[in-house]
């Protein structure tokens, strides 16, 4: 789970990360309000997922009050990648004599943390990666030890930091390294860390990525999430409990297992076709589970053919077929579906979806006539939006 | 021969007392696997359809004499119990549970690391069948048969459509080991293709593999320089878009890494040949091993 | 550096240790004022480092406020062993069903710490270790993997601990750790760890013991040394930095390193002396350290004789013997001085001596020589106090 | 030949830029061990005394190809100074600092068990010094000549008053090896009784204990088992009352556990002949060497 720059800052703070004061405001009133409470120069900041938010104009420096008016008016609902603006962050303006660049992320190879420190802050660190790698000191934490002293130092020194910001950086990195743990966190990152003119140490950014899975032990985290980002197909789904990717093609796909998924979606785009969505009904889909994923697959306005594969294990083919059923009346989907249902209870289930006699539904052999069906539907179909 | 589970697999369920646990316990037992014991702290002393259960591994271990465990416990005791299981001398941990904390699983790796005889396959993965001789896990057995193709993979039921594909074909499988589509697998594709490699059973390996991470291109590398039995590749997630996590944990592709182009091209880069759906996999293996079926 | 009951109780709670709710008293209207508070029955409780307080009277329950007034004038001032009562704990009573023993040290064999629980609590462990050691379930801790879950499930399973406190129990034990590690104690010991008649459980008792080592980085911790219960000369010495421990016999000694005065005190008790205290006036001795270290002992009115068994390594001779000659001067001993000097620079610092004519100080060659002079002055002087 | 340090030493010093830790790293150098390099952060590119200091152990090895470390560092900063040395390569490390917390010495030990071929000495000892090779620590080396005699000790000065009688009785030293005071030390009684076993040069053993613990019952056992040379056994402590540390934090008689008496006998019973004095332990030595000096 990504969290706005703000929310990352607040939890890195919790931590013991020096980071600028600021307020987060949803309103240009509100962002007025904090500028006069911080003070000028103040920064205001778009609070959107995603990088680059400087270049497209969603940060602006205010010298005053009309100033912060004048920025938060325009960067509050300002559309930066597709995402709208919802929320600032102003932000005490800071002084910088230096731009380094410190994150933490999970190694998934080294089943380790690695921790990375470079003095080219501000910078996309894949391309100082891809240019400079000598200017980045890496190291992997081991999970039981923890974070020491000396791998603060090994990094400062490795980075080459002065020499006299070499105990702060050090010590804010143990913090962070704290914040990634405690939190369990699956990164964080801070780009820029900066030195101010007064030698002092920050984070003038930060980007928090949560372990979902963790989120029932941080109940104040799992509340963080940004559902005015959502998708409302995403937001159905996860109050569904169903695993649903939003993407822009228009051939629904449901499937049971993530992995056998992910392969519909290829074999459907080899085919020709765009997938709609990513599904994952899950091991053991249930008769409700199927019927919600339809109603979510549906919702997308612009699906125009719906392929359902299933090939079960847990999962059983009896209970697909019920599911599906059951969702074609509850629903009355408009578009046409191809089901193709193999393993555990396979002819029951298909024996079940022959009798219902749903129409507009088709069943078929392979996982590629399936695909190719689908897609031949769906070129014929025309949105149902149109109609 | 087959790779990690076998007619001598001792099995000690974790969860046994559980709906899903209880269930797929007695279907393991009904293939053939020797299902010994259960845990669940509280209930030692009870039996699940006359499988005994104790309170703790340490006991379930002393008493039964288990080698082998199944962890069916939910996410927030999951870890606890794999490192229970392994304090207590078990050999093999097949960890079934979806959802547990990355972290949780960091330690568990770090830990394991100190005790390198032990073996943990998962989280969230499928188990491992070897097909005639014992299932530990969820995979459905009744597709499979026994055969020389070793199937490694990183998700559930593409396994199974890859093997159903096999089947099809008439060839029949040493062992499929499903090893989980977690960020931090216990075991990866190269612990288990260097099984596969030593099983004189196993003449084809097939990889499947999915995007995130790294560990499809260190297999990649890892078969050019150890590896002689032929492998036959698979990655799904071609279509997956960057920055969106594809059902798995592990399953996203973050910047430029972990692409099913990349990964697929370092295992071509090495002479793996590559199917680009399940039923070219199984094509290429017949291709391979000559015809239909060995 | 051991606690009192009271100040273990409160440490261990504030890691989430149950424990009856209790105030110390250090007078008897407090001490009344406290059961008025706590309710009755309360339980009057001595504050003293020693074991077997409630045999000796030191632990009494008050069913109303004449008793809780009576008992707190008895136990206040009271003498245990040698320990004047100074503190009260005036505690909640509790309803017992079931009296269990837990406890966590520092292993120093296995360097590990080492948890140890049975359901045989009330009583004294090193008496059931002896006669029923089955009865206790034990298990060392990895210090880098930390207190399992498993590991407290069994401890409770291999203790016997009744099914329905298992889980409580456990956590007591977790929380018991988590104290042990925060606060870097040596030892933490709950004897008896009770289950109620409601099936709580509770810490009855507390003993800990914490590693002075660490307490520059416990602060709170550090504040709470006993010093009622400090001898004067052990505060004194204390307050000087030297290490001193007060014995009961009648030859003051001193020397440089913990091991050779172990072994000096050894040497003179094995020539019939009996020493009056440890004295190791540290590493590379200076003279002031010399001049303190000669202060504290002639403290001890006791002292008929005096010791000085230094063996120059880094502590040089002739500043051992400059510290000598500065205490002389200031102290004007009236008590007889035996010195042993060997070791760097020690013919300079007998030099010194020999130059400096200071009234009754002999030198010896060996330690055993020493030792002997020592033993045979201190039998002819009469104690100063006499005089 | 000696023990631990020689001729080969590579010795770089952690706080060589301290006033303590300059001092003995001159005093060592002039004593003719080889000091390489100094690690004190920040002050990378200094020297002291012509040694080059560095900002890190990691470069002061890649630099200097250090192999032995000795920790002056204050008690807060001790236990990530060794393991810093462990983690940048150096396979004997002795720490001097006294005062080290408890709970920072078990996790040290708990790390250094997972990199078994790094030794550590002390902490809160005086260090090894093997006469007329190398000198690492404070022990006061004119004391001491090259000789047959292995002496290891938990106590400094005690280490000196022995070797001293010892020497005044001809005897000479292999190696002295002060193991240190404190509750938790890197190397046991038996690390350096091994290491003496093997030496060539070393014909008696003389061990010197206190109370507190059980380190030196556990050494007899295991002289019982697997010493041929002999051991003459020392024990401070006869005299020290229970519950009181005595100077050193690691020598504490705990209810009936850890007594000099108890030590003593455990030393006796297997064999060991155990000097009541330090002059008793010199006349024992004599009595099993023959005469005076080998």
């Amino acid at each position: 789970m990504d969290l706005l720059e703000y929310q990352g800052k607040q939890l890195l703070r919790r931590h013991g990360v020096p980071v600028p004061e600021g307020r987060p405001a949803a309103s240009v009133d509100e962002a007025v309000a904090a500028a006069e409470e911080i003070g000028y120069p103040c920064v205001v900041k778009a609070q959107v997922q995603i990088g680059g938010r400087g270049k497209l104009g969603g940060i602006k420096v205010a010298a005053d009050r009309e100033a912060a008016r004048e920025h938060a008016d325009a960067i509050l609902g300002m559309d930066i990648r597709g995402l709208t603006v919802h929320e600032l962050w102003i932000e005490q303006a800071s002084e910088i004599a230096a731009e380094h660049y410190a994150s933490i992320v999970l190694d998934r190879s080294a089943r380790a943390p690695l921790v990375m420190l470079s003095t080219r802050g501000g910078m996309d660190i894949e391309e100082v990666a891809a240019t400079e790698p000598e200017a980045i000191a890496t190291l992997h934490v081991d999970p039981l030890l923890g974070f020491c002293d000396f791998h603060a130092r090994r990094l400062a020194f490795g980075a080459g930091v002065e020499a006299d910001v070499v105990r702060p950086v050090g010590a804010l990195l143990a913090r962070l390294y704290e914040a990634f743990v405690a939190e369990e966190a699956m990164l964080v990152e801070v780009n820029p860390l900066i030195v101010t003119a007064g030698r002092e140490v920050r984070a003038l950014d930060a980007k928090v990525t949560l372990d979902a899975n963790a989120l029932f032990r941080h109940p104040d985290n799992a509340a963080l999430r940004d559902t005015a980002a959502e998708d409302e197909q995403e937001r159905m789904a996860r109050e569904r409990g169903l695993t649903y990717v939003k993407l822009d093609g228009d051939i629904g796909i449901l499937g049971n297992g993530a992995g056998l998924v992910m392969s519909t979606l290829d074999v459907v785009a080899q085919a020709g076709g765009r997938p709609a969505n990513f599904l994952d009904a899950g091991g053991g889909s249930k008769a409700e589970a199927i019927a919600s994923a339809v109603e979510v697959i549906l919702s997308d306005p612009k699906v125009r053919a719906v392929l359902f594969n299933i090939f079960g294990g847990i999962t059983r083919g009896d209970e697909v077929a019920r599911g599906l059923i059951e969702a074609f009346h509850q629903v009355q989907p408009q578009v046409p579906f191809v089901v193709r249902l193999d393993g555990t209870n396979d002819e029951e289930g298909r024996r079940l979806l022959a009798e219902a006699e749903l129409p507009n539904l088709r069943t078929a052999r392979t996982m590629n006539e399936a695909a190719e069906q689908v897609v031949e539907l769906a070129g014929e179909a025309v949105a149902p939006g149109s109609r | 021969m087959s790779v990690l589970v076998d007619e001598g697999t001792r099995l000690c369920v974790s969860g046994i007392t559980g709906r899903e646990g209880s269930f797929h316990a007695m279907n393991n037992r009904r293939y053939g696997t020797q299902v010994v014991a259960g845990v669940t702290p509280g209930k030692g002393g009870q039996d699940v359809e006359g499988v005994p259960v104790f309170d703790t591994f340490r006991s379930a271990v002393a008493e039964t004499d288990a080698d082998t465990a199944m962890i069916f416990v939910p996410p927030p005791f999951a870890a606890d119990s794999i490192l229970e299981a392994a304090d207590a001398g078990i050999q093999t941990i097949v960890a079934i549970t979806e959802g547990i904390p990355a972290h949780d699983e960091l330690r568990v790796s770090a830990q394991l690391e100190r005790t390198p005889s032990v073996r943990l396959i998962g989280p969230n993965c499928p188990g491992v069948l070897s097909p005639g001789k014992a299932n530990v896990g969820i995979i459905p057995a009744a597709f499979f048969s026994p055969g020389n193709v070793g199937v490694v993979s990183r998700s559930g039921t593409l396994t199974y459509q890859i093997g159903n594909e096999l089947a099809q074909r008439g060839f029949g499988n040493s062992s499929i080991v499903g090893i989980g589509g977690d960020p931090v697998p216990g075991s990866s594709f190269i612990d288990i293709l260097a099984l596969f490699e030593q099983d004189p059973e196993t003449e084809l390996m097939v990889m499947s593999g999915e995007i995130g991470g790294e560990a499809e291109e260190l297999a990649a590398d890892y078969i050019a320089a150890h590896v002689s039995k032929p492998v036959v590749g698979y990655i799904a997630g071609f279509t997956a878009p960057p920055g969106k996590t594809m059902g798995h944990a592990g399953a996203i592709v973050s910047g430029s890494k972990g692409t099913a182009q990349a990964k697929a091209e370092a295992l071509e880069a090495h002479g793996v040949r590559v199917g680009r759906t399940p039923t070219q996999v199984a094509e290429i293996a017949a291709d391979i091993l000559g015809a239909d079926g060995a």
